[in-house]
């Protein structure tokens, strides 16, 4: 019984109680076995979801991932450095371009190239769009797991609008290969601003219809208001990073605290809430594509128009990166997003591993919030802490 | 983290720890190998007394030439923006090392994951013996070095004639400059 | 019609079942169907598939987010008859979103043996086709086509939404002229098909076929 | 209602296999138009008018088909003898002979039974697929159904009581000469308490947990495939059209003619689309609190305005 109520449990011991719930016995007919996923759509990407049901209660979670294991930290270990390139952008789809921007910062940093002013601001840009297309996603992610498919339709159709000046700009909608070691690719096509801003403004009007349908919405509220709790005691312990920690108020953002790129020169605050559950959240996130939209707004109006967009480079086909190690890590919209990079001289990397936020909010914390909850609110749960299951297994 | 702080914070974990490589790779990260017999203590203490309370990461490297895995863990303190990155030697073949799941909660996936991805085994890590990423694994740990990912691809998943080269450098010097044979300079 | 047929001469093995469980499983062979007698009414059985694919909500790799765009306000594939459906069961059309890993394949396979044909596959992305580039991976497949039988491939990394529609279109085509038929190729070479994938899935604690 | 001869009984059948075929294609054909018009607020164009009935066609088109056993089959079987049953007791055009169907004194009674038989024989089905998101899904519908009920089994209990009969034609009878006798005017409380019981009948957001594809996919029906779905989709759409034009004889005055019957359908079904596309779904706990607290108190309303006010 004190599995059931833990999660509801304050204070610092069951903050710190990380054991393993208790095996059930299943014969004694009391209990339900049952897997969401892979085959499911209410589960975020492919993954699955062992639940011990006892009657509508989930008294036990476990987390199934792999089954987008496609071994990249071993693929890299056999590429050059200029092939990984390519290969990054594919470990989690919703958001390559953070994966781009930091396997490059990481080659940069190890060989000592610096880039031009122009590549920053255009990794900014680019890094800015990728998360506002990401938070569009996930909103409708999150209002479709509760049910309600109009906003949805809506948000997908202005991400789609954000991936075509992704395409402008880079000329691919998913995988843009933009940001490559030394700066990025190309710079930015003619009118490419004023149609940035109009996707923008049309975007923010969106966002205020969303608010009024699905935040000032009673059954959202219902649904989603205690939901999921994250105790704020659990948020070092557990790893919790990103819009998750600072919906519950700590003020904690990689943009603002250890600056990179062009960050330190824009203006903005760390956004922060005081609901820890999946309604918070929610807020959070909102809040935090509006901002998003500012700094894109704010990256156009700031940008240097013109200046060489790529550092000189050796050649790259010899290109040997000199023995070293380091850890390089950038806000993606769910948290902390890392890559620890080991090289040894060659013309190959000798480890490279990668850190996503996933990794302890779709396991860790997955098992432990979905304990005590009913089985209808799993994947607004398993949605509202923003998991993305690529980049758990890699 | 002003230097002088880290220094003594070093100068302090060198009296009591094996501690030797110290290196500073960049104003907020530093690294040190630490001995495997120290390393939990050390851990430990920086979490709770040092205030390096957030796990990064945890991972591993295979320096097959030397006959070691050297572990990491990457510790980070919000407060001073530092992160600090601890390496533990092990030897390659079995060697069984403590674990750190009740430190942190995540950990044991960590834990787990290197189980399968290299085969190391750590004392009483829950859940270390389930499948992670892989289901019916009949080789060895397919992030050691010695295995060839290439080889076990061809020979498993065989392959679809047409694609020759995956080097671009020998790709280049075939159809690109044919003329050059072979001097790309 | 399909009851378990045990003790007759051609049934399947079900190995890697414990003796409990297959019990519990039909052991039964998938069969082939002919198409009706009157060509009339085949083709129009097959205009009324063509014109109402159903495809399972499976996102079996990254091709998956190009189907939101697709299911949603920009491209509304519900024009052209196209629904996602989240089970197996009711389903026509398996979508394989790009590479497929050793632990999806086996649960691809679980849900394409639990869907009722005809039934048609469409793999999207390069790396259903050669591996692209996980060729050297050592848990992606090189060759799907070596576990299922593909009607069509969509190439690309990743291939655009307007592509799946194009796709989506050709293969609408295909149904009318009564082309795909990798329902039966399944069902005609299942013991090679059944061989291939036991090579590569190692731990094979399903029955031989999933009805 | 005795029958003079076998002839008339004949008449009677094809009468009513008419009105069978033509609710049954007006289902479908709506069923396509209400998509079409959640897709305009999704901001899409949405399906073809021809979809639903591709979409039948295409799996009684199915080659291959399995059983779980012999209730599986009878599943949608009991399901659309619940959708014709409920109609066949529904007086379709008032003051049509044709469309009069087998409506006789009492049949109120007999329909409400009926639109329960299906959704048991339903459960019953789903029960021996064995899948353990139909046996949920089925918890959740008829636990949902049982709260449903409650609000309009009173709004129908305070119009018996108003118009002091059982038989449906009586009710329609009676509200004739204008909209100033429809029930919706003269009983507006039975008519608050059994359109909200509707919206759970329909099945649209908030009220569609027992079918949330998000987690539970589909639910009951998880397991049927190919001519069991075709069925059901069938009875989806001939229930559905049974339900609003029981629902227009109760409260809005009947129809005296299929155009003034399919615009008052229409708009009856409206009021549960209108609700659908705006809200998410209740958790069924939710969704039965809800059906217990106002709905059930503006029934219980009705009926003491019943014998307070009309009838005093």
């Amino acid at each position: 019984m004190t599995s059931l109520n833990r999660h509801t449990l304050t204070g610092h011991s069951a903050a710190l109680d990380f054991s393993q719930p208790e095996p059930v016995d299943l014969s004694s007919g009391k209990y339900v076995k049952l897997w969401q996923g892979p085959q499911h759509p209410g589960i975020t990407g492919n993954m699955s979801l062992e639940l011990t049901l006892e009657g509508d209660t989930i008294i036990g979670c476990k987390t199934h991932v792999g089954y987008l294991h496609r071994g990249f930290e071993k693929l890299m270990e056999r590429r050059t450095f200029i092939q990984n390139f390519t290969v990054v952008c594919r470990i989690a789809v919703p958001e390559p371009t953070f994966n781009e921007y930091l396997y490059s910062h990481a080659v940069e940093e190890l060989s000592g190239i610096e880039i031009p002013d122009r590549a920053v601001w255009l990794r900014t840009l680019n890094l800015e769009l990728m998360r506002l297309a990401s938070f569009l996603m996930w909103i409708g992610g999150q209002s479709g797991a509760f049910g309600m498919y109009t906003v949805p339709n809506w948000t997908l159709s202005h991400r789609d609008f954000v991936l075509d000046l992704f395409e402008e700009m880079t000329g691919a909608r998913i995988y843009h290969m933009y940001i490559v070691p030394g700066g990025v690719r190309a710079g930015l096509p003619e009118g490419f601003e004023k149609r940035a801003r109009d996707v923008m403004d049309s975007t923010e009007k969106m966002l205020g219809q969303v608010e009024r349908v699905m935040f000032n919405n009673a059954v959202t509220k219902a649904r989603s208001r205690g939901l999921g709790i994250i105790d704020p005691e659990m948020i070092d312990p557990y790893g919790i990073v990103g819009p998750n920690a600072r919906a519950c108020g700590v003020a904690r953002d990689l943009r603002k605290d250890e600056p990179y790129l062009a960050y330190d020169q824009l203006d903005f605050d760390i956004i922060t809430g005081h609901d820890c559950d999946a309604y918070g959240r929610a807020w959070q996130r909102l809040q935090e594509t509006r901002q998003s939209i500012d700094l894109i707004r704010q990256c156009l109006d700031r940008m240097p128009v013109d200046g060489p967009f790529q550092a000189d480079m050796p050649n790259v086909l010899h290109w040997k990166v000199p023995a070293g190690e380091t850890y390089v890590k950038a806000e993606c919209t769910r948290g902390e997003y890392g890559y620890y990079m080991v090289t040894d001289g060659s013309e190959y990397v000798r480890r490279v591993h990668v850190r996503g936020p996933s990794y302890t909010h779709a396991i860790a914390v997955m098992e432990r919030l979905a304990v005590g909850c009913n089985i209808a609110d799993i994947a607004g749960l398993m949605v509202s802490l923003h998991t993305y299951p690529p980049e758990i297994e890699r | 983290m002003n230097e002088k702080t880290l220094n003594t914070m070093l100068e302090k974990l060198k009296q009591e720890f094996d501690i030797s490589d110290i290196v500073e790779h960049k104003p907020r990260l530093t690294t040190f190998t630490v001995s495997k017999q120290h390393a939990e203590t050390l851990i430990r203490e920086l979490r709770d007394r040092e205030a390096y309370t957030h796990l990064n990461f945890m991972t591993c490297i295979d320096y097959i030439e030397d006959g070691i895995f050297s572990l990491v863990y990457m510790l980070h303190n919000y407060g001073k923006k530092h992160s600090l990155g601890v390496h533990v030697n092990i030897s390659r073949n079995g060697e069984e090392v403590f674990s750190i799941h009740t430190l942190w909660a995540q950990a044991w996936t960590y834990q787990r994951e290197l189980r399968e991805m290299y085969g190391i085994r750590f004392t009483d890590s829950p859940r270390l013996d389930e499948d992670f990423c892989l289901e019916g694994w009949d080789q060895i740990p397919p992030m050691r070095r010695e295995f060839d990912t290439k080889k076990f691809s061809h020979e498993r998943f065989g392959h679809r004639e047409g694609r020759s080269s995956e080097v671009p450098r020998e790709h280049m010097k075939v159809q690109l400059y044919p003329n050059r044979g072979g001097d790309e300079e | 019609m399909f009851k378990k047929s045990l003790n007759t001469e051609d049934t399947l093995e079900n190995a890697g079942l414990t003796v409990e469980e297959q019990q519990l499983f039909s052991n039964a062979r998938p069969q082939a169907y002919e198409p009706y007698p009157i060509k009339a009414v085949e083709d129009f059985a097959n205009w009324a598939r063509a014109n109402s694919l159903w495809i399972l909500a499976f996102g079996t790799g990254c091709g998956a987010i190009e189907m939101r765009p697709l299911m949603t306000a920009r491209f509304d594939a519900n024009r052209f008859g196209v629904a996602g459906r989240p089970t197996p069961r009711q389903s026509s059309v398996f979508v394989i979103g790009g590479y497929a890993s050793v632990k999806t394949l086996k649960r691809i396979v679980r849900s394409y043996e639990q869907m009722q044909g005809p039934k048609f596959v469409i793999a999207l992305g390069i790396c259903p086709v050669n591996g692209g580039m996980y060729f050297d991976s050592y848990n992606t497949v090189n060759r799907f086509d070596q576990y299922l039988p593909v009607d069509l491939y969509i190439t690309g990394c990743m291939p655009r939404p307007e592509v799946l529609v194009a796709g989506i279109m050709e293969l609408q085509k295909m149904i009318k002229a009564g082309k795909c038929n990798g329902a039966n190729r399944y069902v005609d070479n299942f013991d090679w098909y059944k061989a291939n994938q036991k090579k590569v899935i190692k731990n094979w604690d399903m029955p031989d076929y999933n009805w | 209602m005795i029958y003079q001869s076998l002839g008339e009984w004949f008449d009677k059948i094809g009468n009513f296999s008419l009105t069978l075929l033509i609710v049954t294609v007006y289902g479908l054909l709506m069923g396509a138009f209400i998509e079409r018009i959640i897709a305009k607020v999704q901001g899409r164009i949405g399906i073809p008018y021809k979809q639903p009935f591709i979409n039948v066609l295409k799996n009684i088109f199915k080659r291959t088909a399995i059983s779980h056993g012999i209730m599986f089959y009878l599943g949608p079987v009991f399901r659309i003898a619940g959708g014709i049953g409920t109609l066949a007791f529904i007086p379709v055009i008032f003051g049509s002979e044709t469309f009069s169907n087998f409506s006789t004194a009492g049949d109120l009674f007999l329909v409400i039974y009926f639109m329960f038989f299906g959704q048991l024989g339903m459960a019953l089905g789903a029960g021996e697929s064995g899948h353990p998101y139909s046996a949920i899904g089925v918890a959740r519908g008829l636990s949902q159904m049982t709260a449903y009920e409650v609000p309009f089994a009173l709004a129908v209990v305070a119009i018996v009581l108003q118009y002091g009969t059982l038989s449906i034609n009586d009710i329609v009878a009676a509200q004739q000469g204008g909209w100033q006798h429809w029930t919706m005017v003269t009983n507006w409380p039975a008519t608050l308490a059994a359109m909200l019981a509707f919206l759970g009948m329909t099945g649209y957001s908030p009220f569609d947990i027992f079918l949330a594809p998000q987690e539970i996919p589909i639910g009951p029906p998880t397991e049927f495939h190919s001519a069991y779905l075709g069925l059901l989709q069938l009875n989806r759409a001939l229930f559905g059209a049974t339900k609003l034009i029981l629902f227009m004889n109760l409260f809005f005055g009947g129809a005296t003619g299929w155009p003034e019957l399919m615009l008052k359908t229409w708009l009856i079904y409206m009021v549960a689309i209108v609700v659908g596309v705006a809200f998410p779904r209740y958790r069924v706990d939710q969704g039965i609190r809800f059906f217990f607290k106002l709905p059930t108190l503006i029934g219980i309303m009705s009926i003491i305005y019943v014998q307070m006010v009309l009838t005093a």
